[in-house]
């Protein structure tokens, strides 16, 4: 086949083609919105036409016979219309609102949960962990399953104080996102990491090794006569950069490699700006298939958020407004120096002022 | 196919419990060779704690620098079957609308050419192909264009924009996000395919300042609806709420981050002036409340992830600005910050990480944009002015 | 005389010896106090004891025969005892109510006027400027004459929303402590400083001119044979740190150096946080003997201040409610690169939320 | 003296209008030689916008590192009489007390030996004697000592500390400031006189959250008074405040920073267990509301002007102690905090900017001190950790 014959640079097809006709004639002349249970939206046009959501958890890693069952399902309730969302969910959409409940019930019977709307917890984004990626610090789908078995009854009832937003990240490159979410699990590794002196100069640019280290800890050096690197071992936070660019230096650890858990982070711009997730559990052991101390921890801070937060009060809303000592007192978590941020901006997250609980 | 299954008992501890399970979707197909080594490498890393992945050599397809993630097996001698297993990213439609008849076509592909393993979707929001060998990469490739599909993003290039369903399905969509998004995807296929930046470059769009593609946290570019005028209140419906038990007071007034609303009990007054369009409000009365008419964007930029500098949240670059395709006004903008961004950029230095080390108002500078007090949260308060000889000498 | 005979390392006296016997009868015991007028304050101890306080403004630079004027008045008025204040004034302590109007009259007639308590503007902490700084890049002491003869009523009336509290520094030493101050007005170098070859190696150690230097703009040269330092112009933005640790760098230029004014600063824990002043206005020309711009400037700012902001509002609390774009809008500033931060933290000053008013 | 007085009529004219001029106080013996020179020189300055002094050789007296400015003309040979114009900084009695008896006794000696002007006071807290010659110094130091003062601090030595008045003339007062401001003083004299730091280190005793000696901004150590239980509430003092115009809803309860407060109308209740201890309400209501009886202090540690690293605010060291005499436990921490700043910091290095450098946990480990929540605003939300290989491994 030669390269003239093939077409390049198409880009993805226009979304036209894919949308229902209910969204074709009321393209942007929404009204309003219902959460009618959880899981299922009525959408009202200004033509008054109403288009029904259907929402329903995935584990994102699909096999394609269950894409090819999502299809099917499309094909009977929906005139063969879906959609994904930036949460891994699906969402299946009709304008017949008798299909809701066989809808409902089929994907159920296939082991696709409906909810995940208002303020249930919803879908957690998330990464590849072991099942494809070099530099995970521990698995990710084995993670979100393990979690989610336990907040399931979270995920088909709306009875959090506001949204809850869980992601999950394998390594430091947080390719989940997770630097913003309410409750955020983040693999770690938690030693510095191998040099393969003998494959390095082969496969690394030693200038870009050097330049990858975000605290200065990697320099040039000469090991038995070749040019490598090394790493000074009490400047290295672990964070894997050095590794991404050059697979001859190894992070990967089985004994030592794990889950932290920050929380507090959101997105959104209602009520209060967008906010980081901050530490609340510097590690968790590696602990596969089910990682029971990460589920716990996760279960123990939803737990004390849906018990305290006020209504429509993010996770980090609540925690500002009791203040971080009371969060600790509250989550039993033990205040460490590994809480205190040292890096660049260090400075500008000391309490600065005596404005304090002594109570 | 390989002669007996191999045992995966602490893979399987995952196939129970009420959420979906990714390890019966793995099992959809267990019979096959490749799905053999796939569970058996996995159920290796649950034994291990560790994963046995590398990272190895660019694999592409012909004329694309981006789009194939090359992935190698670390014990390929056990697991012949996935010694090679790359990452075709796909680039998704706007807004993750789909007809049944698109995904099964791409389902029949994969099942053609790859693992049969997919994500839907990929963090950044492209359809994700998990597992292939090199040879098939063209064939995979050939057949996606044959079916309208083309490759995202991947490596130092613009990446797969993504935004929310917006005026699809949302009354609170403040410009057209999936035109938007399409519109912007197609005129950068070029610098989406072929890596010629520093590092890589997101752009997302999100209808309203809900942000439900978190584009503030995880783009270099944030495209934010937004509205200039007032909100339309149907003060009927406020009464409404209330008397379906919203405590307006509380639950409205008092969680408006500039408290610009005013309850008697009857009537809701919105000091517009003073709303900074959080959308609260909006969000708890969604019969009741709606954003203005004269609506537009906030586009935002640098966020980022950690790696280098330590993650960043997008801060404000223009403040408001009407989405009119074809955005020239924009893209004419966009290509000042690549072109700048390119020349003076460090090599994996994301353009939030870049404007930090230049300097804002030496950024707005270079591309001839305007300094607003609307681009920070207050003033400097270090007194390390540069003034770069401009005061004038006093005679 | 042999230093056997010196007394050293007496420290200062002990303060009971000047402390008048209401305050040593009730020390530590006074329930509360209420400002009579401007100037005129009385605490009352749970004993039902009361002590007057009047206090007066001093141009702080004080010459030892007002310091015998006010001793004077302490003996007719207070049995010999005052005190001054953290922010330059004097105040005479009596638990004579029938003191209070003629000592008020004596300190009038002498010229001292009578105020700075509560909501008045107080007297300006300031520093040496012309009269004994080397580094200074204006005067101290005639720039808040020349303020103060302006805001004059706004010490002997408490018209102010709240505390305004005015500071001046001489240079970005900050000895007046700018930094947290309601309105601060700062003296600024806005040249890169010229460096006495000959001088410099005689004078200064080059190793800590080089460390000085808070943007690395200097380095290690050999200038003519000799040892020296450059800088690099472009990097320099006129600290003068490298001129207080070494004279032969001279900072000083009569032609551009000049004054900034900057707001919104706090001390107190008082509602909110201690704040920074921020920048305001980036640059006016040292205009003596009265600085009509600076004086301008800051009785602007003061008017705005004090028909906008809300009771108990400080300066800082007020601009924050109504944001900073307003602000600048009101005040008719012209928005400039030189007020984005550029320094260390300086994306920490970015605005990293889409609430905005658009109005 | 000189022949015929100097024109200076630049300066003339800040002798007008209503507030306290300082060229008056300067002419009060215009007629002296130095004087002369002085407001020659300063009317120079005036015309030429530029100051003509010069900062030179250290100069101070003997055993004393500190308490003396060397200052110089650079134009000595036309203002002879100030080409030698040294400053002596004179420790002032704690809270800036006085008797008319010690002000005239510190005239007398600087009549005698110096120009007669000062600084009543110097921002950091000390009596200012403004101008003499290095031949005045002993002298001077002889019959101020004989007279009770002693010098304050210059150079990297310990400060001249400073306090509000705290108990002496203050109803908010937690604690003795004054006391503590002088036993600190007299404890540290070594540290005062003689230069043995990194760089300055300054303390100030603030009795409450007002902090009316500004040591959050000023001090490397701020001691803040506060107290640990209920605000005391006088409700009949409360109505009175109301009846008398107060609007206690809009003018205490909103303006708390915790919203800790409910008033009914009659009935003033708060939530102590939320109070942080801002002051607002109290000073609001100074006849109504007084702090609570478990008193003590927040001890704040590292603030500082911008050179070298920027400005600091004091951060948060010890959230609450009881301040009593001798203090050994704060001496034993500030002891602990000298040794490891002296060891390992660098030259013209805070003790503020030293903290960030080696990091907070570091910091206080190394000395030995607990960390509490009640340190940070907010924990780190950056991923990099350094777990120092104190992470267990797994068998
Ligand atoms: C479908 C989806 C957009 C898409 O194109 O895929 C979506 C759709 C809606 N969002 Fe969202 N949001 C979606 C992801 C998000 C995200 C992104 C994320 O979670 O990563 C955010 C930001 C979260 C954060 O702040 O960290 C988000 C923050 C919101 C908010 C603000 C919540 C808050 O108070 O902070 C609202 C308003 C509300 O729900 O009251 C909202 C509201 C809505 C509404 C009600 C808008 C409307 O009128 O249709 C939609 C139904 C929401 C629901 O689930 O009840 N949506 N929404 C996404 C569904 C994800 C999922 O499967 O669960
Ligand atoms: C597939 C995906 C995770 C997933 O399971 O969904 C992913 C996977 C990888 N990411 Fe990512 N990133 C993915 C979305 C993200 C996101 C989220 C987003 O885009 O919204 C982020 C955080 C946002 C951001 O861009 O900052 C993200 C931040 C990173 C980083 C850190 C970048 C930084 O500036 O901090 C790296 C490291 C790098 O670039 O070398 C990285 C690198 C990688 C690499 C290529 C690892 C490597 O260095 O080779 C991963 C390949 C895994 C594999 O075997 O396929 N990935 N990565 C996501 C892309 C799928 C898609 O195209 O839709
Ligand atoms: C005398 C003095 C302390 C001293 O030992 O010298 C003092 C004395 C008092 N202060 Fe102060 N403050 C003094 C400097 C300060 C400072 C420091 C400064 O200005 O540099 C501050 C911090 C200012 C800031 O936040 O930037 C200060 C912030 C306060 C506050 C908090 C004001 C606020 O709302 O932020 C109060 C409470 C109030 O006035 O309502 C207060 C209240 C008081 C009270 C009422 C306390 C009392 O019950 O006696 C005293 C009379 C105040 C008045 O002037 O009406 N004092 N006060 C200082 C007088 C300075 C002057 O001559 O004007
Ligand atoms: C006299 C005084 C200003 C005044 O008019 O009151 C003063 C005068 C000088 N200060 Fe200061 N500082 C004075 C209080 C301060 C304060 C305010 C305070 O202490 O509350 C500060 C800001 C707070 C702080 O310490 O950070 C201050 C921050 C500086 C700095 C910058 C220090 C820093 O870390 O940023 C320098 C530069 C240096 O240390 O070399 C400095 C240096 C100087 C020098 C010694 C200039 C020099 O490098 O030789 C000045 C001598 C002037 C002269 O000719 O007498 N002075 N200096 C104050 C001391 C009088 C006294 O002892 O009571
Ligand atoms: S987070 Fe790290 S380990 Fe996980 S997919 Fe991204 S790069 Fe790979
Ligand atoms: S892991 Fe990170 S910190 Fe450690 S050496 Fe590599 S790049 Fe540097
Ligand atoms: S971002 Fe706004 S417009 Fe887009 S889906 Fe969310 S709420 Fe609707
Ligand atoms: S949108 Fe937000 S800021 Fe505007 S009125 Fe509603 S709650 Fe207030
Ligand atoms: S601020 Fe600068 S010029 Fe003024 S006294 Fe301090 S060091 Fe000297
Ligand atoms: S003035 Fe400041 S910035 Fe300029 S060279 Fe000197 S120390 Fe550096
Ligand atoms: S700081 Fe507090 S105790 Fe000291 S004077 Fe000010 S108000 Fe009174
Ligand atoms: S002191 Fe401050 S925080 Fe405490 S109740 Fe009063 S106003 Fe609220």
């Amino acid at each position: 086949m030669s390269a003239a014959s093939r077409v390049t640079d198409i880009g993805p097809p226009h979304y036209e083609k894919f949308l229902p006709p209910v969204i074709k004639r009321n393209y942007g002349k929404w009204l309003y919105h219902e959460i009618l249970r959880p899981g299922v939206m009525v959408h009202v046009a200004e033509s008054g036409d109403r288009l029904f959501t259907v929402r329903a958890a995935t584990p994102r890693l699909l096999h394609i016979s269950s894409i090819r069952d999502f299809a099917a399902l499309a094909d009977k309730y929906c005139a063969g219309h879906l959609r994904f969302t930036s949460r891994n969910n699906v969402e299946f959409l009709t304008e017949v609102e008798a299909n809701i409940d066989p809808l409902v019930a089929d994907l159920t019977k296939l082991g696709y949960p409906v909810g995940g709307t208002g303020n249930a917890i919803s879908n957690v984004v998330h990464t590849q962990g072991w099942v494809h990626c070099h530099s995970a610090a521990t698995d990710a789908s084995g993670v979100v399953k393990a979690v989610m078995d336990e907040l399931y009854p979270h995920f088909v009832n709306m009875d959090m104080p506001a949204k809850l937003r869980i992601a999950f990240a394998c390594c430091l490159n947080m390719c989940g996102a997770v630097h913003c979410s309410d409750i955020a699990i983040l693999g770690v590794h938690t030693r510095a990491p191998k040099i393969e002196h003998q494959n390095l100069p082969k496969m690394c640019e030693i200038p870009s090794v050097v330049a990858s280290c975000p605290t200065g800890a990697i320099r040039p050096a000469t090991v038995d006569g070749a040019q490598s690197v090394e790493i000074i071992e009490e400047q290295c936070m672990y964070c894997g950069n050095c590794f991404t660019v050059c697979p001859a230096i190894k992070i990967n650890n089985a004994k030592t490699d794990g889950i932290s858990i920050w929380v507090g982070g959101k997105v959104s711009n209602a009520r209060t700006e967008p906010k980081f997730s901050k530490l609340a559990v510097p590690f968790l052991p590696n602990n596969p298939p089910r990682w029971p101390e990460v589920v716990e921890w996760v279960k123990k801070l939803v737990t004390l958020y849906a018990t305290n937060a006020r209504k429509h009060e993010r996770m980090g809303e609540w925690i500002e407004r009791i203040g971080w000592p009371k969060f600790f007192q509250l989550a039993e978590i033990q205040f460490t120096k590994y809480h205190i941020d040292d890096f660049r901006h260090a400075g500008e997250t000391f309490k600065r002022s005596a404005q304090l609980r002594h109570g | 196919m390989s002669e007996k299954k191999r045992a995966t008992p602490l893979l399987d501890q995952l196939e129970s419990g009420p959420w979906p399970s990714f390890v019966k979707e793995l099992k959809k197909t267990e019979e096959t060779p490749v799905m053999q080594d796939f569970l058996g490498q996995l159920e290796r890393s649950y034994e291990e704690h560790i994963g046995h992945w590398k990272h190895g050599g660019i694999v592409g397809v012909m004329g694309y620098g981006g789009g194939v993630i090359g992935r190698y097996s670390d014990l390929g001698e056990e697991f012949p079957n996935i010694a090679h297993f790359h990452t075709i990213r796909v680039n998704q439609p706007a807004g993750w609308f789909y007809t049944s008849d698109a995904l099964r076509q791409i389902c029949d592909i994969w099942e053609k050419h790859g693992s049969g393993v997919t994500n839907m979707h990929g963090s950044t929001g492209d359809i994700i192909l998990l597992g292939t060998t090199t040879p098939e990469l063209e064939p995979t490739f050939k057949e996606l264009t044959d079916a309208g599909f083309d490759l995202g993003g991947s490596g130092s290039d613009m990446r797969t924009p993504s935004c929310c369903c917006g005026q699809a399905r949302c009354e609170w969509a403040c410009y057209d996000t999936m035109g938007a998004c399409y519109d912007f995807t197609q005129s950068y296929q070029d610098e989406l395919h072929r890596p010629a930046f520093p590092y890589k470059y997101k752009m997302k769009f999100a209808g309203c300042p809900n942000d439900c593609v978190a584009s503030v946290a995880r783009a270099d570019m944030s495209f934010i609806g937004t509205w200039r005028d007032d909100i339309k209140v149907n003060q009927d419906e406020v009464r409404a709420c209330a008397a379906k038990g919203t405590d307006i007071q509380k639950e409205v007034c008092d969680l408006c981050p500039t408290k610009c609303m005013k309850w008697d009990g009857t009537q809701l007054d919105i000091d517009n002036s003073n709303c900074v369009k959080c959308m609260h409000c909006i969000n708890v009365m969604p019969k009741a409340l709606r954003p203005g008419d004269d609506r537009g964007a906030t586009i935002m930029i640098g966020a980022k992830a950690p790696i280098v500098g330590g993650a960043l949240l997008s801060s404000v670059f223009i403040p408001f600005i009407k989405m009119e395709p074809p955005y020239e006004d924009i893209k004419e903008l966009i290509s000042r910050i690549w072109d700048l961004w390119a020349e003076y950029g460090k090599n994996r230095e994301r353009v939030g990480e870049f404007i930090q080390r230049v300097g804002l108002g030496t950024f707005l500078e270079q591309i001839g944009l305007e300094p607003v007090p609307e681009m920070i949260a207050a003033p400097r308060s270090n007194p390390y002015i540069f003034f770069g000889g401009e005061i004038a000498e006093a005679e």
